[in-house]
């Protein structure tokens, strides 16, 4: 049994190792720079919905507003650089700190709330968070930032001719959000957190605290969100309240690892590489006509889709493989 | 030697209601102590004090030597008090094995070494042959057993079994009978709750009869079910009717 | 590589539709982009305007009798007749997604230029992206002051800015003090994105140069459910003038209240957006009898100019509605632009920017009450004079700058 | 801040509230009855305004006179969605609430998408209606007519539901099979009956609460999202499930709203009422009549 484990373990890495390397390698097949741009948003969802599957997915405290640490990690680095020259590297990790430890503050109050309590607080505080910025003149207000462009510089993350560069940090993201939770998993984090999801009363028998393990979720997972917000605004060179913390981005955080398979390793990843190359499809190639027909096409997507595979598309997999198994 | 665990002079209210009122128990080193009472005794009441779920309105718990009253259930854990649940609460999306982990993980810090103590204590309960299935797809018996397995787990001095014999077969029952025979041959002391006495009356040291709140009676369990006060707290109204 | 299989797809079925043409010459095609928002709230605005620029495209393809840039004979005579065929992308007033569409258009569509956007944020990066690939942006209908003073080298702006319509506004309210119209008192009333924010920015800071009090300055958040608390602090403090800057479901929303609390303002003077919108009118025009927009397009200059009413007519077959501030810009934009790459004779970016750059159009050949269109060196064009418009009996009229008014103002408002 | 602005102010937040109630009940009614949070209910809002519109621009019937067609249209449509979609989900072994919570949202965007596709996205509203811009002044302070039509509704709806389920047959059966649909099988009813009825019921008030709103809100395809957020807020502040929390639920809300917006810039009047939210659930993480 044991060795099954370590097995499935080193199975996981290595077939991350794989597709790693073969994304690694996507850019030189890869010259059309729409195509670059859904594979850069892809890997950016992937990364951002496996860090909200690990408050969400793995913890079971289901948030709809990690667009709030989306907005902070884009803010606090674009704040700091274009008010205070801080290079955007060190404004990614101290917008990462400042997610986690707002996260922190705020898992005080809110993890005492269950089901759609929580669900719904989770969304009031990040509208909340998003109209404060609309109105906070100092950080640009509506107007937003827009990021001074100054050539091409790793320094100061920023490039204008290629998109590559963000491709590769997209790709690293989305590793060590992928790596972060490969290695949760079979922690005394991990199976606390899956033990909270399950029953948080059995849990609490076995020695856990519970408050400190939805703490603890809550900071990792703040934490990446709001690097993939600080990359996101880099990327976009041009941020503005809506466009980094807005609703949407909370759902689209959700969304990839509740189809592919919430609490999977693989489920956001998998998600992530099937919905965002849909969402974007849909639009550009049916969009256009201003009928709605790509909305009637993605939404029954998503019908469909949560209404076959409850478990998400990673069931697919382990259907076939527990028949194999049998055998 | 204390007493590994003590209640002294316990209350537990719930509005008007009065659940346990003075209360005081000890449970001895390695002793399988049942507790006893029809229903609506406070069994499962005086239970959830012990475990930390809530704390009693009056009255103190002694685990150990050390005043645990006010102590949550996962810091209680630590200190060496497992417990199962009347109503099974198994963690439904986790496999068996990794159930037991969580409990596991109490005393080990090292995930290798949490996985073997899992392993070794599947062995123990009987349950190896099921360790990769989910345990939403155990059948009921197998869902008691896995709550024991993973208090057991965690290693404790003293379990808290509630009702783990109750709706099981017959042979399922004996099975459950030898397993706890077996935790206390491995040294670990056993509060029991039960609520019919037949399954616990030949397994248990000694017997502590709750009704309505209090404590009713206690010694050895082939005295406790003669005693007439025992018999009319559980046949009560039969014996006034038919008297 | 669905994606690849995908294009080819679509490729196909365009090559198909465009048989016969193709067969005529295989460059005979310049292609322009289009990007508006055509789902999500202000998805309304993107059809308008996609059937402004089908209107335009006709006028330029088609051979009609106006006196435009390239309305007679067909297609580009610069191109040796090439048609100019348009791709429309929805942005879903995300700037993220504007700018993937933008790169799009310009990898897979290979357009020529890109023309859009609506909403000024989605603008910002939309030009960012066609700078990086030196394609030329036309900004048709963006007011956002901060847009063309970002030092862009390819970004045009045909319309007037927020700055110069607001200075219009003030103009008018000079001139009418002038004629012992009392007007002291300020609100401003307006949506707290970037439209909003902007204008009422610009209107706070020219009512401190020209001595105006503003008595209260309302900022809201748009679309919101209720708007009583909002004009009930309007309707307290009864300025003179009350300025709205909103979108159209919110300036709904605004007269209705408005009504409902009993607030009847001295004069309503709107900086367009919604009150330029057939909805608005249509929804409550009853009580709007005499509000005055900002705009830089009148369906009065059909009067002198015949023409305007002419293609006004085109467009209302296609879209049912008159042309308002919006779609008449849209239009003019993509003239404007068609007429550049016609005289660079060439498909290439960086020809038609500077084709564009030297761009001398004499506002009679357009459809807008401007001077001419002539761009500075930030792209924008200072000869578009805004207009005041007023709403009476119905349509409206022009009512300012004196050489284009048509009437006097009524004031106050009935 | 005169005391007649500051009446007027509590005055509009009621009346609002009242409304902001019987948008909000029907997702009460069904969360209670099943354990199920429908995400499309602002979409639901949005078609009953449309049938509204519809039933005048080529009826000329006015949207007070329509409201109960639009009620009825609305509660074979609720049916109609329970049965085709949430039927299914409910079904899920796995993640039950994350399915309940995207087959529901899915719905969202099919709705929005459908309605920009047959209704196109153009702002639509009914200018000429009985109670358009009527308004009674009263010493000062002004009730505009359609929203005061609109809480007198909302009051008599939610004394009709109350009446419903507490002293109709049908309404005996919601409650126990809220109360445990394993046993009402046994007594014979049957479930997908009643949950099909249910979300009917749902449907028909927030479709009630849709033709009111049609005679002065304006309507496009994206009018739901302005109302849903606030929705769930006022079920959750008045505790999910409970019929009554919600009507105490939106009055809170509505009044919140307008006093909120006297004290802050009008727009962070929103702020307001999220604040509230939070505090409540905090004190009670149930709303304030929830089950506890």
């Amino acid at each position: 049994m044991d060795k099954n484990f370590a097995a499935r373990r080193r199975r996981d890495l290595v077939i991350a190792a794989v597709l790693a390397a073969l994304a690694a390698l996507a850019p030189l097949f890869v010259k059309d720079v729409y195509v670059q741009n859904i594979l850069i948003l892809t890997l950016m969802y992937a990364a951002l919905s496996q860090s909200w599957n690990i408050l969400s997915g793995y913890c079971g405290q289901i948030s709809l507003g990690h667009a709030l640490y989306f907005g902070i990690g884009a803010y606090t680095t674009e704040l700091l650089f274009t008010k205070f020259g801080v290079l955007p590297w060190f404004g990614m990790l101290g917008g990462g700190v400042i997610a986690a430890l707002i996260a922190m503050g705020l898992g005080y109050p809110f993890f005492r709330l269950r089901g759609h309590y929580f669900v719904i607080a989770t969304i009031v505080i990040a509208e909340i968070g998003l109209l404060l910025f609309q109105n906070w003149e100092w950080a640009g207000a509506a107007m937003g930032i827009t990021i001074p462009v100054r050539g091409d510089s790793w320094l100061k993350f920023q490039f204008m001719r290629s998109k590559l560069p963000y491709f590769y940090f997209a790709l690293v993201l989305c590793c060590l959000a992928w790596f972060v939770t490969w290695w949760l998993e079979d922690s005394k984090w991990g199976f606390w957190w899956r033990a909270v999801k399950d029953n948080p009363e059995a849990a609490e028998s076995l020695g856990v605290v519970v408050f400190n393990s939805k703490m603890g979720a809550a900071a990792v997972s703040a934490f990446l969100v709001a690097i993939g917000g600080a990359f996101y605004a880099q990327f976009l060179a041009y941020i503005d309240p809506e466009s980094v913390m807005g609703f949407q981005f909370s759902l689209l955080m959700a969304l990839p690892a509740v189809l592919g398979g919430i609490g999977t390793l693989w489920g956001p990843v998998l998600g992530a590489a099937i919905l965002i190359p849909m969402t974007e499809l849909t639009r550009s190639y049916i969009g256009g006509s201003g009928r709605g027909v790509d909305l009637i096409v993605y939404g029954t997507l998503i019908v469909l889709i949560s209404l076959a595979l409850p478990q998400g598309l990673v069931s697919l997999f382990s259907r076939a493989k527990s028949k194999g198994a049998t055998r | 030697m204390t007493a590994l665990l003590e209640t002294r002079g316990v209350w537990q209210r719930f509005g008007g209601l009065v659940a346990n009122s003075d209360v005081s128990i000890s449970v001895g080193r390695g002793e399988i102590v049942g507790l006893i009472g029809p229903n609506g005794a406070g069994k499962s009441t005086l239970f959830n004090l012990i475990a930390g779920v809530l704390p009693p309105t009056q009255g103190t718990i002694w685990f150990d030597g050390e005043d645990v009253t006010k102590m949550p259930a996962a810091e209680r854990c630590q200190r060496g008090v497992g417990r199962t649940f009347q109503v099974v609460k198994s963690f439904e999306t986790m496999t068996v094995i990794d159930n037991v982990i969580v409990g596991a993980l109490v005393r080990n810090t090292v995930m290798r070494e949490a996985r073997r103590k899992a392993h070794e204590v599947l062995e123990f309960t009987g349950l190896a042959a099921r360790a990769d299935v989910r345990a939403s797809d155990l059948v009921p018996a197998e869902k008691r057993r896995l709550e024991v397995a993973r208090a057991l787990a965690t290693e404790p001095k003293l379990l808290l079994l509630d009702e783990v014999l109750t709706g099981l077969t017959p042979t399922e029952a004996q099975t459950g009978v030898a397993l706890v025979r077996k935790v206390r041959d491995a040294g670990i002391t056993v509060l029991m709750v039960e609520h019919v006495m037949e399954i616990v009356m030949p397994l248990v040291d000694r017997a502590i009869v709750l009704d309505l709140g209090k404590v009713l009676v206690e010694g050895k369990p082939t005295e406790v079910v003669r005693d007439p006060k025992v018999i009319s707290a559980y046949l009560g109204d039969r014996h006034a009717v038919s008297a | 590589m669905t994606i690849t299989r995908r294009d080819v797809l679509l490729g196909a079925t365009a090559t198909a539709a465009l048989l016969p043409l193709a067969a005529r010459a295989q460059t005979s095609e310049v292609v322009i982009g289009v990007i508006y928002p055509f789902s999500g709230g202000s998805a309304q605005q993107g059809v308008d305007a996609q059937k402004a620029y089908e209107t335009a495209l006709e006028v330029i393809n088609k051979d009609t009798d106006f006196d435009l840039p390239l309305a007679k004979g067909e297609g580009l005579p610069g191109l040796g007749g090439a048609k100019i065929r348009l791709v429309f992308a929805d942005h879903q007033a995300d700037p993220q997604k504007g700018r993937a569409e933008a790169e799009r258009l310009i990898t897979q569509e290979k357009v020529s230029a890109i023309i859009g956007t609506y909403q000024s944020a989605v603008a910002v990066t939309v030009s960012q992206i066609c700078e990086r690939y030196q394609i030329p942006f036309v900004s048709a209908d963006n007011s956002s002051p901060s847009l063309h003073r970002r030092g862009l080298k390819y970004y045009f702006r045909a319309s007037p800015h927020d700055e110069m319509y607001s200075a219009a506004m003030f103009d008018f309210f000079d001139a009418m003090k002038k004629k012992g119209t009392k007007i002291e008192t300020l609100s401003l009333f307006h949506e707290d994105t970037i439209f909003g924010t902007d204008s009422a920015n610009a209107q706070a800071k020219i009512a401190g140069e020209r001595g105006y009090k503003i008595v209260t300055d309302i900022k809201y958040r748009a679309n919101s459910p209720s708007l009583s608390a909002e004009v009930q602090q309007i309707k307290t403090s009864s300025a003179d003038v009350l300025m709205p800057s909103s979108y159209t479901t919110d300036g709904i929303l605004l007269v209705k209240t408005m009504a409902e609390l009993g607030y009847k303002p001295n004069a309503i003077v709107a900086q367009d957006a919604g009150f330029s919108e057939k909805a608005l009118y249509d929804a409550v025009g009853d009580k709007l009898e005499g509000v005055i927009s900002r705009g830089t397009f009148s369906l009065d200059l059909a009067q002198k100019r015949p023409m305007v009413g002419k293609i006004n007519e085109m467009f209302k077959a296609k879209s049912g509605k008159d042309f308002n501030d919006l779609t008449s810009r849209q239009f003019m934009g993509l003239i404007i632009l068609a007429d550049a790459i016609n005289r660079a004779k060439s498909a290439d970016g960086e020809k038609i920017r500077d084709a564009l750059a030297a761009t001398d159009i004499p506002g009679e050949q357009t459809i807008m009450p401007w001077k001419r269109v002539k761009f500075d060196e930030m792209g924008q064009n200072n000869d578009a004079d805004p207009v005041l418009l007023q709403y009476v009996g119905g349509k409206f009229v022009t009512i300012f700058p004196p050489q284009a008014a048509i009437a006097e103002a009524i004031w106050p408002m009935k | 801040m005169t005391a007649q602005a500051i009446i007027q102010s509590l005055a509009s937040g009621l009346l609002m509230g009242l409304l902001y109630g019987l948008i909000a009940v029907g997702l009460a009614l069904i969360f209670g009855l099943m354990d199920v949070v429908n995400f499309a209910h602002g979409e639901f809002l949005m078609i009953a305004m449309y049938v509204s519109f519809f039933l005048f621009a080529f009826f000329a019937i006015d949207p007070l006179l329509s409201a109960p067609l639009v009620a009825a249209a609305l509660f074979v449509f609720g049916a109609v969605v329970y049965l085709l979609i949430v039927r299914f989900a409910m079904r899920a072994k796995a993640n039950a609430g994350m399915v309940q919570i995207f087959s529901t949202f899915g719905l969202a965007i099919v709705m929005r998408g459908l309605a920009q596709f047959f209704f196109t996205p153009d702002y639509r509203s009914i200018p000429q209606s009985w109670l358009g811009g009527k308004t009674i002044s009263f010493a000062g302070v002004f009730l505009p007519e359609p929203q005061l039509i609109g809480a007198l509704v909302s009051i008599l709806a939610f004394a009709g539901l109350y009446f419903f389920i507490h002293r109709t047959d049908f309404g005996r059966a919601l409650e126990a099979t809220r109360e445990d649909p394993g046993a009402v099988a046994l007594v014979g009813i049957d479930k997908n009956r009643v949950f099909a009825l249910g979300w009917g019921l749902g449907a028909a008030l927030v479709g009630l609460a849709g033709a009111i709103m049609a005679s002065f809100f304006y309507i496009y395809p994206d009018v739901g999202a302005s109302f849903a957020l606030i929705a769930y807020v006022t079920v959750a502040l008045g505790g999910f499930g409970s019929v009554f929390g919600a009507f105490a639920g939106g009055i809170i809300v509505g009044l919140v709203e307008a006093t909120t917006a006297l004290v802050l810039p009008p727009s962070l009047k929103s702020v307001g009422i999220y604040a509230v939210y939070l505090l409540v659930v905090f004190i009670r993480p149930r709303g304030l009549f929830g089950q506890m």
